[in-house]
């Protein structure tokens, strides 16, 4: 009878918070809008799934040996845990709150004392470790991204890497807005959390999720699930901002073809931005040196079984578990709070301005150029999200005109988002970092 | 809070500044590399992919019954891998 | 010539034990069962080459760095450990015994003082602590088995999840088994090294090996060994239970043909049983999640390329690693012993047990929906073994009529057994892990 | 001893309860699940898988043909993979 | 104004050394010898870019958090990083040299300091962690490449064994080199730096990287170049050789067709090797045993699944980060060493040497075989260099005779080489590892 | 420097005759081990491979029509792949 007990005390069902059930409830809704809506499912699937899996009451899955030790509470335990990290109260709020802010080494020690007391990490908390606080899966899956990615429209016409720049204005400004929700006390974020909420505006989920990991890793699951939601929405965000900003005649001009590109250029391209990078960035070295590698990989033509791997089996994997790993940052106490809900704002508002901007650059190099070289609407394909940016833009020229195939012509800015964002994460893991 | 300004606005200036500069560059290097490559190394015509194959097949049966041959295969390999 | 007799005395035959040349022995017969006999191949191979691998003598493939240093006995190494232990003697075996007994600190401290005297882990220890220790192994596995099975049978018929269930009994009936031999003084096992038994009656390895994992680790490689070697012998096994517990007019039933089932029915099912497990079984989670998702993946239609990876690339790398950490615990030290043949035993009396049970609640429903619906020859499927006991099945009912194909109506009850026991395995976990 | 014989009946009985308690709710929900897809969604019929492929292939040649052509693809593919 | 002057104070063209830039023109160098002289790309591709990365002024991609820490050299950190390591002075040298020579335990007390005060290990160095430091990825590769070795013409012709043992007279004639060098007071090489040098003229790279990885983690960088560049130059240096040694009616000698070999004898052979290995020299059994085991997936025929992916996924991914990995070694301070250059001058040496050996006990075989058996050409590729070397043995055959097809003879003494450098690895571990 | 020396000779000395040894007894073991293989288990004929899909094949086509089959499927494979 005492076990019958013991079993139900410890159910999900008699344990299960108001926040649990509601976080439950999110996953199951990431999970709808990734199946059925088709919302960036290789990401939003596996991090639903492990967003619910996050939130099964007494299961710990997303929790370090620590976090569980103090969920259990049990009195010598917190009364060690407390020694081990040097503060007086054995309040688990306060031991929690002592053990974020800990050293490597108070850390290393409050461990010790959780796992020789029993307590383990959670599964998901381990394939955080491994896959995110290592840095490992982002850069992985930036060199796959790499060895997919064909600079050949880029390199035919290499001003458009000016609408990749101009874009990223998205991830700048969106600074000044969490700094701004701060100043007015609405909401209190550090100039980090600022930082990693702006890179959102990049349109890039790995390297968001690389940023946030580094810079504000208690923020990195709502500003993962921001990045990729947005992204898949890029087709509802986008075409009001590019027509309000855009005449009619804009809209129609057809761009020339593109020029032949050979393959010694496509080889090359990748070593000319190492090579910048190690000049003048060596913050952006460890994004830009694996995606200039995985591109590298596909050009050179005599790897290929390298770069086929890169591709499918590594990205695969590697994206199973970063999904899950972002997952296990979805767990209610975590992210149901005031902050989530600005951090979803601002992200909205990243996209929105960088697209702005990139449409802009564009009208401005149009004028330069004559007035009837660049179709403005490429513009908002700087802001990255590929291939989806690339082809709102195509989708809005072919409404102007039938015959106006912009696709390849936006596929260059959209390259030189990525480039331009992961640019834009290496001045910000270098002033803030 | 003054603080978090002025480091929010610096970050902003600086930073956007550091993307256009550094793209700049990366349109000039790129613009020079690709000039010397088609200068000093440039491509031969761009081949026509899978030249050998075309006539054999072609030899042996019409256009249209490529195409349903490839697609028949894709199906299968298509079966075979998933 | 000092060289020359170094040489001789570290080598294999000069150190070899009567114990490893047998394990040697064994593991040959392994290999031999897996290539000729085909038992369990994929699993057997590398559990059987592990386990020569582990009795190589001075290679020490399968010991930890404290292992080694006690195994080479420097009397100063010997000192040290003991003081790190905490411990008086310096006798090898004391050290052994208190090392395996130590609380994670002094694990460390023991370490820390075998990697300064310049020994290492094993490369068999390293691979089991990588993929068994931390877990990770059979979830991953499990996972791709998710990704592998398809719910349809189950769902068209879902009442054969009481198949599913009543052969279970299998598992707590050898517990019971494993009890009668400690308290007639037979054996010495613990409740956790019962239940650990347990689970080989539940014919299914990823799940026997996590159980084994967390709750008697000095048992894994017997009791894996025993899962796998029993689920090779399921036509063996099962045949002469269910003809003996069966009437030939039962076995001629032949079965309406399953209903076809929706898309959103299998996109819906991992959800909900994930949901029942959140919410009764939180010790389930990690196991059952990982199904699930993997099952989601396979069912959802929009990650193909994620589903194909844990069903190709990521469970063939993870089940080469798993079968050789297993084979790591064959080493003649620990698997020669009067315990591993109770293990044996017990665990073909828990197949024979899950089986019956099975072929009774079969005939229970069908005498309940009116004696000519269901036939009791699918229930033995109940024990999971997937997909040799559903074809069990399949092969009795048609040697009864030849025209009574019961392999899908078999399905349901097989795959039904995976989830009965992951469950028992929960439950197991909860109550003494 | 008396110890472990009454952790172990506790551990069957509970055990093998709640397996059927959990697996029981389980058809019970599946049932609901079920039910409530087919009332709400219920399926289109099942197409006939790769329709579009077929018409194609059995324009272009008798039934046998084809999987003679499949026979000879998936030893290719096996070859090529092994 | 002072963010500007700061980011350009951190950028790499402020802080770029001569040996930087050198190593970066000799990262692209490999590169280029790779893409367009077809030089071993599955490897250089990776170690070429990964010595550029490794290279990049202020990223510190290829140090440790500790190396990291001593070279942004905050004086109260050097302090700190002076305690843990127990010594006086806080010179940033000085406590290199001590962080180098460190036992584990102060090597971990090191670390925690840097870690503590916010330094991280850069991405390379984790790579090299991983994927070398375990020893995992050389092995892994090991594992791959006996799963796609056929033994069938070593086994219709075991006497070319002898073949692939001359050959690796030049790993230990290599070794006496590097010796005379110290001797004479050019170099300064150990006896562990002796065998990880002489062990390129094994031809083979996963065991020179296994091998350096243990015996001279210093050296491996070189080593791993100098080997992967002189198994590409196989066709240029080995000709010259083979022609001086062998007559012209030497080359002439047709071999008999090899008998068909059966199934059996193809699964019993890596188990008859891998037995004689753990009865003789347990100290080649990682190597040799991972091995015999892809061998063994490969010819069972019952896990073909496994033995694919060891064969592509698996060894592709192991590949990647391997190759990146060896390229963290190239960094300049541990590179750019007069060292280096002893090592490529000795590498090329044992390649030639080991060539000659090979040839000649071809050439006595043949003279004990009567004359017109065995053609000599053959022996050179006894130093395996698989397949490369046979293809050589096989062009100078047919240079001399237009219908002399030496290549399934050359592949006996070829695979036998690698056998035969494994042995020799082994031996060396054993007697200075 | 004589140690270094000595070790080096020892080193080569002994390792070249252990490899030797060691080869000479994997050659001794492989001959033994195909004997009695050859012996107890001789291999039945080796099969002309793929015997199964041949006949068919041919009797459906030319020998010609089969190699150009493959080359295309190849082709079709490689491309399905990379
Ligand atoms: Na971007
Ligand atoms: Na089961
Ligand atoms: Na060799």
């Amino acid at each position: 009878m005492d076990k019958l007990l013991n079993l139900f005390t410890a159910s999900g069902i008699y344990n299960i918070s108001a926040g649990q059930a509601l976080m439950i409830a999110i996953g199951l809704l990431l999970l709808f809008l990734a199946i059925r809506k088709n919302f960036e499912p290789l990401l939003l699937v596996p991090i639903g799934f492990g967003g619910i899996l996050a939130n099964i009451p007494e299961a710990g899955l997303a929790l370090s040996a620590v976090e569980n030790a103090v969920h259990f509470a049990k009195p010598e335990v917190l009364g060690m845990l407390a020694g081990a990290l040097g503060v007086d109260s054995t309040d688990p709020q306060a031991l929690l709150h002592a053990y974020k802010a800990a050293s490597h080494t108070l850390h290393t020690a409050a461990t010790d004392v959780a796992l020789d007391a029993g307590y383990n990490n959670g599964m998901l908390y381990n394939f955080y470790l491994v896959a995110i606080a290592s840095g490992a899966a982002p850069l992985i899956i930036f060199m796959g991204v790499g060895a997919m990615t064909d600079f050949g429209p880029l390199l035919a016409n290499p001003k458009t890497l000016f609408l990749g720049a101009a874009a990223q204005f998205g991830i700048f400004a969106t600074i000044m807005g969490a700094v701004a929700l701060t100043m007015t006390g609405v909401m209190d974020f550090s100039i980090q959390d600022a930082a990693a909420i702006g890179i959102i505006g990049g349109a890039d989920g790995p390297t968001a999720i690389y940023v946030a990991s580094l810079l504000a890793p208690h923020l990195l699951g709502a500003i993962a699930v921001a990045a990729y939601s947005y992204m898949a929405l890029v087709p509802l965000i986008q075409p009001p901002i590019m027509r309000l900003l855009t005449t009619e005649a804009e809209r129609k001009i057809k761009m020339h073809q593109l020029r032949h590109v050979s393959k010694t250029e496509k080889i090359l391209f990748p070593l000319v931005l190492l090579i910048l990078v190690a000049l003048l960035l060596p913050d952006a070295a460890p994004l830009l040196g694996m995606f200039c590698f995985g591109n590298l990989m596909r050009e050179c033509g005599v790897v290929d079984r390298l770069s086929d791997t890169a591709q499918n089996a590594l990205i695969n994997i590697v994206t199973i578990f970063l999904g899950l790993s972002v997952g296990s940052k979805l767990s209610a106490d975590k992210f149901l709070d005031l902050e989530t809900l600005g951090i979803l704002v601002l992200g909205v508002v990243a996209f929105g301005i960088g697209t702005a901007c990139g449409v802009l650059m564009a009208k401005i190099m149009n004028k330069l150029a004559g007035g009837n070289a660049i179709n403005p609407l490429i513009g908002s394909a700087g802001v990255s999200a590929v291939p989806m940016a690339a082809r709102v833009s195509n989708k809005l020229g072919l409404e102007a005109n039938p015959q106006n195939f912009l696709l390849m012509h936006a596929m260059g800015p959209n390259v030189a988002g990525v480039i331009g964002s992961a640019v834009a994460a290496g001045v910000m893991i270098k002033f803030v970092g | 809070m003054d603080n978090l300004l002025s480091e929010g606005l610096n970050l902003m200036v600086f930073g956007m500044g550091f993307v256009f500069v550094f793209l700049t560059l990366l349109v000039f290097s790129t613009g020079v590399m690709s000039k010397l490559v088609n200068k000093y190394a440039p491509a031969s015509e761009p081949k026509p992919q899978r030249s050998k194959s075309n006539p054999k097949v072609q030899s042996a049966g019409a256009g249209a019954k490529n195409d349903e041959l490839i697609a028949v295969m894709t199906a299968a390999v298509h079966k075979y891998r998933s």
